[in-house]
């Protein structure tokens, strides 16, 4: 008789389980206008909120006058674990004191290698490095990831130190 | 019932027609290529719309949107899967049986077609009316699982197999419940046509009148009918998480679309005979009350085809909610629930209601 | 139009079996007597006998075929072809099978088919149901009570042959240590010295 | 060899390939199933697929640098082996961080653990066949990966320890998004148990499934919720406690059955004392600097050393070796994963392929991690 | 429409089956590679051949569910027909369904419902 | 058990083991030929029970190998560090250790695989990580693979 009762028992808990089981999802079913939790994504880049902190790539950074702060010390390109940084320096006499100064030529940094670390940027000692919050880095072809960091025709700025 | 909502008067109507201009012959080949093509349409529209609505609700469930680039709300998806699948190259494996492998999709495809033939989904819209309807859908329904056995077995692949196995041990041990809660409700309406049970239901539904039992019934056919068309909680034919895809991990393009598609038309299939059996298919909403005269043709006056459609809607959407609800069982966990619950269950309310059908204990 | 249909039908179940008494691929050859089994059903359903026809298709195609698939799994050559029918063997078979179909055919001419002068009853499966739990004259309700008795019967005799002794397959399981007890209900989470103490 | 493939009772052995390309083993593991029908005889797992020989990499790394590679091996828990790291080079050089960098670190590594079981969840409930369980337990790890990105930078792969200290502060908006994470939380939790622990069907197939006691859970080195769900008391944050797990009340969960819902169970209670551990030190972040004064060039002491952390896996251990120079002679990763999968033969032996797939997933194998 | 209706319903099956493979082998593409015709087992090449003697642990339960198959053919005429037969049927009925429900029973004691 | 205690005992089993008390652990060396017996003693003496082994790895000093145990007793709470100091650097063998604690299987075919030393009476010595067909043991210090590695 025991077993009879635990038979009938065993069903009846079962049945329960299942229908708190689908309490759950029936909840959600009705409400699920309101509680979407995906987002749509190509359409909705107006509105997405990108943290300022978010690790997108490196970028130097310039101002208005396209003047950069990086005097190619290469301590980024030794802190770099992958190998993605690689500075092209050039030796130019300074006029006024007629001692020759290093400056950087190319900044180049293949994003391809690039585990996004962060630890460039904290190595730099002059801030000329930084993070932005690029998000969509996808392209055809592998080279088009590799970057020349310094703009075109910029230099670097005056009260940056050696 | 409203005369004006009886399809009968529109097919007797093109049936006169055809007869002043042909003779018998020619007028039977005539409707039967019209029937035909209006049956390929109806089946291509149900596949695309229960597709399209199984992706919904699943996603409604999921707190997704769902499909929504393709046409308003996502209408067009699944046309557009479809057209897909019917661009992709058919690829049979090397090592697979030919004939075997190809005769799958037509096995799975032919059964629920032949299902579809004896199922009234409104007044006069039915192509056949056979005197044993209901059991004629059971004995279809029972070769459908060849096709899911032979195409498994012919694939050459050994998920495929297992898959195949699975599903053929599953579907024909619940096919026991099927039918034996079909017949349960058979007591009461004592006729296996269709039609018949229908009409018996004029006063009122039979899960309302055969309260009790019939409940049980419902619930015992809800479960099997689920398990027969490998759907919810008794997927593990196609279990993706173990067997990759089951049964039909070799059928690619077309051929996996007719398997899919079948799934579907199967769920339309069970969910009629849910309906007609216990919720009156076509039948309006009536009390059986002498006060409820009132509210009976005020029901009335809703078209048949609206409430027939209506019902199959709310059983499918039971059984999308078994399955995005609740986890898989296992293939012994399976047929312990057949063997040792439901069928016995099965047979005592068999009896159950037998008692209720002669003691007139019934509404 | 019926005629033809017939013709049809029987011509596929002709050929269907010879297909599948020829056929030298198992499983091939059980689809072939499936196709065999739903031709038949079809006569069945040419002839209005709707009950008999869908009996037909869930007991054979539904049952059997599905039982004859399982078993061919069973069988230990499935990779290959059965073996070639030596040629007397098959003209022995032949012989036998045309004698046989010589008398049947022999058999069925002769015998002089007379009406029997009963009341012809309605193929409908409710005028099976009253003539089966029928105990008067025409009543079948022996029968019916024997049935069970027989298929009880058959189950018994099918688990007594199909079902080997429970074999333990804990052979395979590397022995499980049963050695600290298990409360299979509790499933909560205990301290350190409670399992010290369980481990004593 | 056909002979050999024929079993005692005349049916014939089916080896079956499950993985690399599998949905349940979660990344690119392969196991070669021996099965006799559907019953499990062996399991053969074969790794390596994404093994990217991290320790030799690191050889050629200096300490700093080491630590964006671990984020790459259990990326579920990246924050804690970061923190291995950097807690072993703290250790070595007798470097005393600040009580908020230890707050922090704390916070931040049961955030991580419940983001990794919250997946972990999702998952199962996805391998027992309830998709909807991984959207559900999406839509809560997504709160944390908010939090995470806000204040590290990143969602998954954070590189947020550096020795010393953390990289960045503590975003302002941190107490208040974590406060209100736990909050709704608490409400979400209780709706994984309604769904999947509760539920008959998953019962049936998890409890009793592949057994593991604790003279194996030890022997085998299973570690973490597996292990500690067969009573094996191996919480590093109990045994061995680093950052501030001395100074928060917390129950290291123990369970005795070894099963595979024992396992499941092991895993919805730590989640239960994650949201406990921080609801502790939340409200009381002491103020500090975040980075404790270091050499620009880190040099370890010659001679061996090893630390664990409790991931939420199990015990990462980081054993380094070192000559004095600014990179490692050798490193070894003792990865949780590794050990746990290499229980997975012993305890699915004799079961179904369906049980395969529960053991695994509570298993919670990251694949990485075993690769290294 | 009587039962020739099946003969449609049938054709009509083999038509949208027949044309929709067929459409696809027209508007699909043929592009053959060696991989394609390999059978799918993770990406890894298959291992022994998948046609074996395969332990079929469902065996028993296809000879059980005959014998029940049988049985339900014959409940389908006595259900039709139960209501109008009145008591002495339903002893009927009520024997014949103790007689199997002693042989599953009988089934489940042995273990046969026990899959292995 | 204090670390004192430990090298006492140890002292007594093996003569050759040489045990140096270190910061974090205690550390035993012990000759490879030796070793097995050793750590059959410590996994199974009532006084030992160094059932827990959470670390196993090896290390290559270029002309010798050492294997490195790490030992824990879940009992009795103590750890220790057991090396096996492998002196034929061109083929280095010691004695398996898997049957005493399992989880070591797993980690002896790793370590097999990276360092190329060979575990005697190890069931299923095959690569593991690797592929079969991989020539060389990567993690051994003179291993160059012009390819795949780029040395900065």
């Amino acid at each position: 008789m025991s077993t009879i009762i635990a038979y009938f028992k065993g069903i009846g808990q079962g049945l329960n389980t299942l229908w708190t089981g689908m309490k759950v999802t029936g909840y959600y079913f009705f409400h699920a206008r309101k509680e979407i939790i995906t987002m749509q994504y190509p359409d909705n880049r107006d509105t997405l909120k990108i943290p300022e902190r978010f690790r997108g790539r490196v970028v130097m950074l310039h101002d208005q006058n396209n003047e950069h702060a990086c005097n190619g010390c290469t301590m980024c390109e030794m802190a770099c674990p992958n190998g993605s940084i690689k500075i092209i320096t050039d030796k130019i006499l300074n006029p006024e004191t007629g001692k020759a100064v290093r400056i950087i030529d190319k900044h180049i940094y293949h994003f391809s290698m690039c585990t996004l670390c962060n630890l460039c940027v904290q190595a730099c000692p002059s801030n000329a490095l930084a993070m932005d919050n690029s998000y969509e880095n996808s392209v055809y072809d592998r080279s088009e990831l590799t970057f020349v960091l310094n703009q075109p025709g910029s230099k670097i700025r005056d009260n940056v130190k050696d | 019932m409203n005369a004006i909502y009886d399809f009968s008067i529109l097919t007797g109507g093109i049936h006169e027609r055809l007869s002043g201009l042909m003779s018998p012959t020619a007028v039977m080949i005539t409707e039967m290529v019209i029937i035909g093509t209006l049956l390929i349409v109806f089946v291509a529209l149900m596949g695309l719309v229960l597709v399209l609505a199984e992706r919904k609700v699943a996603a409604f469930f999921q707190l997704r949107l769902g499909p929504n680039r393709v046409g308003p709300w996502g209408s067009l998806q699944t046309l557009a899967d479809f057209l897909k699948l019917l661009t992709k190259e058919l690829i049979t494996t090397k090592s697979a049986d030919k004939f075997l492998y190809n005769l799958a999709p037509f096995i799975v495809m032919l059964t629920p077609f032949l299902a579809l033939g004896v199922i009234p989904f409104a007044p006069g819209l039915q192509i056949m009316d056979m005197n044993i309807g209901v059991f004629f859908i059971t004995a279809v329904s029972s070769m459908g699982v060849l096709g899911i056995l032979i195409g498994g077995w012919a694939s050459n692949n050994k998920y495929s197999l297992i898959g195949g196995m699975r599903s053929a041990a599953m579907v024909v041990s619940y096919e026991l419940s099927v039918t034996l809660a079909i017949m349960t409700m058979v007591i009461m309406t004592e006729s296996l046509s269709l039609s018949e049970i229908i009409a018996s239901q004029s006063d009122g539904w039979w899960i309302i009148k055969g309260h009790i039992p019939a409940l049980i019934a419902f619930l015992l056919y809800l479960t099997a009918s689920t398990a027969e068309t490998n759907r919810g909680p008794f997927d593990l034919a196609e279990a993706e998480s173990e067997l990759t895809a089951g049964f039909h991990t070799e059928y690619g393009g077309i051929k996996f679309a007719f398997f899919f598609l079948s799934e579907f038309v199967n769920m339309l299939v069970v969910a009629s005979i849910a309906t007609i059996l216990f919720f009156g298919g076509w039948m309006p909403f009536h009390l059986p009350f002498e006060w409820a005269v009132g509210f009976n043709h005020i029901m009335d006056f809703i078209p048949g085809i609206v409430w027939g459609f209506g019902k199959v809607t709310f059983v499918i959407f039971l059984m999308m909610w078994f399955r995005w609800t609740f986890p898989r069982l296992r293939i012994d966990q399976i047929l312990n629930l057949e063997w040792k619950y439901l069928l016995p269950m099965n047979l005592v309310n068999f009896l159950l209601m037998a008692l209720i059908a002669l003691s007139g204990f019934y509404l | 139009m019926e005629q033809y249909v017939f013709y049809i039908l029987a011509a596929i179940i002709l050929v269907f079996s010879f297909m599948t008494v020829t056929s030298r691929m198992i499983l091939r050859a059980a689809v072939y007597l499936l196709f065999v089994l739903i031709a038949t059903s079809g006569i069945y359903f040419m002839l209005n006998y709707n009950f008999l026809a869908a009996v037909q298709l869930t007991v054979y195609a539904g049952g059997i075929a599905v039982l004859i698939v399982f078993s061919v799994l069973l069988t230990s050559q499935l990779n290959e072809k059965m073996e070639q029918v030596s040629l007397t063997k098959a003209l022995a078979g032949g012989l036998i099978a045309f004698a046989g179909a010589l008398l049947t055919i022999l058999t069925i001419v002769q015998y002089n088919f007379r009406p029997n002068g009963l009341p012809e009853l309605e193929p409908s499966p409710r005028a099976i149901g009253h003539a089966m739990l029928n105990y008067g004259d025409n009543g079948y309700v022996l029968p019916f009570e024997v049935i069970s008795v027989l298929l009880l019967a058959a189950m018994v005799g099918a688990i007594i042959i199909a079902k080997r002794p429970a074999k333990l397959l804990n052979e395979d399981r590397t022995a499980i240590d049963t050695s600290y007890p298990s409360d299979k209900n509790a499933y909560t989470s205990r301290t350190k010295a409670e399992i010290d103490s369980l481990l004593k | 060899m056909q002979a050999e493939l024929i079993s005692k009772d005349g049916t014939q052995e089916y080896f079956v390939n499950m993985g690399p390309q599998h949905p349940s083993t979660h990344g690119v593991l392969r196991l070669v199933l021996t099965l006799d029908g559907e019953i499990i005889k062996r399991v053969e797992p074969h790794i390596g697929y994404v093994h990217r020989s991290i320790e030799k990499m690191a050889e050629f790394d200096t300490y700093k640098q080491i630590i964006h590679l671990t984020d790459r091996m259990d990326y579920l828990s990246a924050h804690m082996n970061n923190e291995a790291v950097a807690l072993l080079v703290e250790n070595a050089l007798e470097i005393e961080v600040s009580d908020r960098v230890k707050v922090i670190r704390t916070i931040m590594s049961e955030l991580t653990r419940l983001a990794s079981h919250q997946l972990w969840w999702g998952v199962m409930g996805m391998d027992m066949g309830a998709i909807t369980t991984f959207l559900y337990a999406f839509r809560d790890r997504e709160m944390i990966n908010d939090i995470m990105e806000e204040t590290t930078g990143a969602r998954l792969t954070m590189n947020y320890n550096t020795p010393g200290g953390v990289m960045f502060d503590l975003h302002p908006n941190f107490q208040k998004q974590v406060k209100e994470f736990i909050k709704i939380f608490k409400t979400k939790l209780p709706e994984y148990d309604e769904l999947l622990s509760g539920n008959i069907i998953f019962t049936e197939r998890t409890k009793g499934i592949g057994k593991l006691s604790l003279a194996d859970a030890i022997s085998f080195g299973v570690t973490g919720p597996s292990g500690r769900a067969s009573g094996f008391a191996c919480d590093v944050r109990k045994t061995n406690p680093y950052s501030a797990y001395d100074r928060v009340n917390f129950t290291e969960i123990l369970l005795v059955e070894g099963d595979a819902y024992a396992r499941y169970k092991a895993r919805i209670f730590e989640m239960w004392e994650s949201i406990s551990i921080i609801d502790q030190l939340i409200d009381n972040i002491p103020e500090g600097v975040i980075m404790a004064p270091m050499k620009a060039i880190v040099k370890l002491p010659k001679g061996e050393f090893y630390q664990r952390v409790e991931t939420a896996r199990g015990e990462l251990g980081v054993f380094v070796v070192s000559d004095g120079n600014k990179t490692p002679y050798r490193v070894k990763f003792r990865s949780p994963g590794f050990s746990n999968l290499s229980v997975l033969d012993h305890i699915s032996r004799g079961h179904k392929i369906a049980d395969l797939v529960a053991i695994m997933s509570t298993l919670d194998l990251v694949i990485p991690d075993i690769d290294r | 429409m009587g039962n020739e209706a099946i003969i449609m319903l049938f054709l009509t099956g083999l038509v949208l089956v027949g044309g929709g493979i067929g459409a696809a082998m027209i508007l699909g593409p043929k592009r053959w590679n060696k991989v394609k015709e390999e059978p799918y087992e993770c990406g890894i090449e298959t291992t022994g051949p998948s046609w074996l003697q395969f332990r079929v642990g469902y065996y028993l339960f296809a000879i059980l569910f005959l014998i029940f198959d049988v049985e339900t053919v014959f409940i389908v005429p006595v259900a039709t027909s139960i209501k109008e037969l009145g008591v002495a049927a339903f002893v009927e009925v009520v024997i014949f369904f103790v007689i199997l429900g002693l042989g599953l029973l009988y089934a489940w004691k042995k273990g046969a419902l026990k899959w292995e | 058990m204090e670390n004192e205690k430990i090298q006492q005992f140890i002292s007594n089993w093996e003569p050759e083991a040489s045990s140096a008390l270190c910061a974090q652990f205690l550390e035993i060396s012990v000759p490879a030929a030796k070793f097995r017996n050793l750590a059959e003693k410590l996994r199974f003496d009532e006084q030992m029970l160094f059932d827990y082994l959470f670390n196993m790895t090896c290390v290559d000093w270029n002309d010798h190998f050492i294997t490195v145990y790490h030992l824990h007793s879940t009992k009795h709470n103590h750890s220790l560090v057991l090396k096996a100091v492998i002196a034929n650097h061109d083929n280095p063998e010691v004695d398996t250790i898997c049957d005493i604690w399992k989880t070591a299987e797993l980690l002896e075919r790793e370590v097999y695989d990276l360092f190329g030393v060979r575990f005697n009476n190890h069931p299923d010595l095959r690569r593991l990580l690797l592929a079969d067909d991989w020539v060389g043991f990567p993690l051994r210090k003179d291993y160059k693979d012009e390819v795949n590695m780029v040395i900065r």
